[in-house]
């Protein structure tokens, strides 16, 4: 499991190839990334602002990792978070999972994803034309998750 | 007892974290929270919102009710917006 | 939507990026990326030739990849299959979604894979030390694809 | 007709194309690999399976009930083993 919280940009072929590590016994990989919109709602996003809880960030990703990875049989997982100034385009998230089976594969990396929404300790704040605001929690993500039981 | 403030509620009390000395009749993350409103109407802003509301002691995530004491690190932020 | 049938590997980064194309309005990416696994039952796998219809299979690419689009609000999708000779480690399928909903993105990947595993004209031969044979299809796979209805 | 063949199909007759003229009686699919079973041996184990025959006419995937005439290009495999 390879848990990271930076604030760099990742790769995601050079993320898949240190999750592989020359193993050939992998079947199926499963990846997600989150991306700045240019715009939320009606407005115009001219940049996005990841405030984090340094202390929990990572052992916060870690046990929701390792949720997916009790969950499924899964061969090796990522999850990388990035904070601070971020702007349309820019790379927020990258979940990799990998299993003998695509199903594992997707279902723990959507699982790590509905988690990550209400659990990682991260906040977004928004910037537009129209002044800043931290974006609302929605109790959509919170039922996302739920649905995992 | 040492307080981290995220966010949203950060930005309300105008400070990141700061050092409280405890009242000895708080004993919740809930009574610390009544305790600092107290303290000025930027904490009341802040925790005007009570679902709008969550706590962690000592790196782990709790709930309002959850006991503490002056040797703990609580910390107080917004639902996170994560992902 | 960008299909192709190539026997040359394929770099996942450098495909999202074709996908993306600088655009700065995409929320979601889900990419799965099929592999050749170095034992298939007990057996040591060698070598996998992937045979396929070559009239036909960008073609049915190409409606699979419209189902899903027809299904759900994609901003764009990518599926590369590979044919010809292949080894353990070996990349052999690539699908890549993107949405402004995670939940659209990963249901259509997933879905297309599903759909790949039954409908696209390419066939697995495994070369093991006990010979070689040709894969023979799941009836499992019938059923993952029969659930999108 | 021409005939594609693909995969064990292909190896059990020999051969990954061919032209045949189809007797007046072939109407469909069916009859088509019915005819091909009274060539050879090889077109008997080729067909062996039923449940393990699939089929296309002029690049779309089709039932085995489907009409066809010497004009079309029929394609005949096992199920797929794609993705």
């Amino acid at each position: 499991m390879y848990i990271s919280v930076q604030h760099e940009d990742f790769d995601i072929s050079a993320e898949i190839d240190r999750l592989k590590n020359g193993r050939i016994d992998l079947g199926a990989i499963a990846t997600f990334t989150g991306l700045v919109r240019d715009i939320h709602g009606e407005k115009n996003i001219k940049k996005m602002t990841l405030e984090h809880f340094p202390a929990m960030a990572e052992k916060e990703l870690a046990k929701i990792g390792k949720k997916a990875n009790d969950r499924w049989p899964l061969q090796g997982l990522t999850i990388i978070h990035r904070f601070g100034e971020l702007y349309p385009g820019d790379q927020i998230v990258l979940v990799i999972t990998t299993s003998h089976h695509r199903e594992a594969a997707f279902n723990a990396a959507q699982f790590i994803m509905d988690w990550l929404k209400t659990d990682a300790p991260f906040w977004k704040k928004e910037e537009t034309e129209a002044g800043t605001h931290w974006v609302d929690a929605k109790t959509d993500d919170d039922k996302k998750k739920d649905r995992w039981g | 007892m040492n307080i981290l403030y995220f966010a949203r509620i950060r930005e309300h009390i105008g400070k990141s974290s700061e050092e409280v000395i405890l009242p000895d009749q708080v004993t919740t993350v809930a009574d610390v929270i009544e305790y600092l409103e107290s303290l000025g109407n930027n904490y009341q802003n802040a925790f005007a919102e009570p679902d709008l509301l969550r706590a962690a002691v000592n790196d782990e995530y709790v709930p309002l009710d959850y006991n503490v004491s002056n040797a703990d690190e609580l910390a107080l932020f917004p639902p996170m917006t994560g992902g």
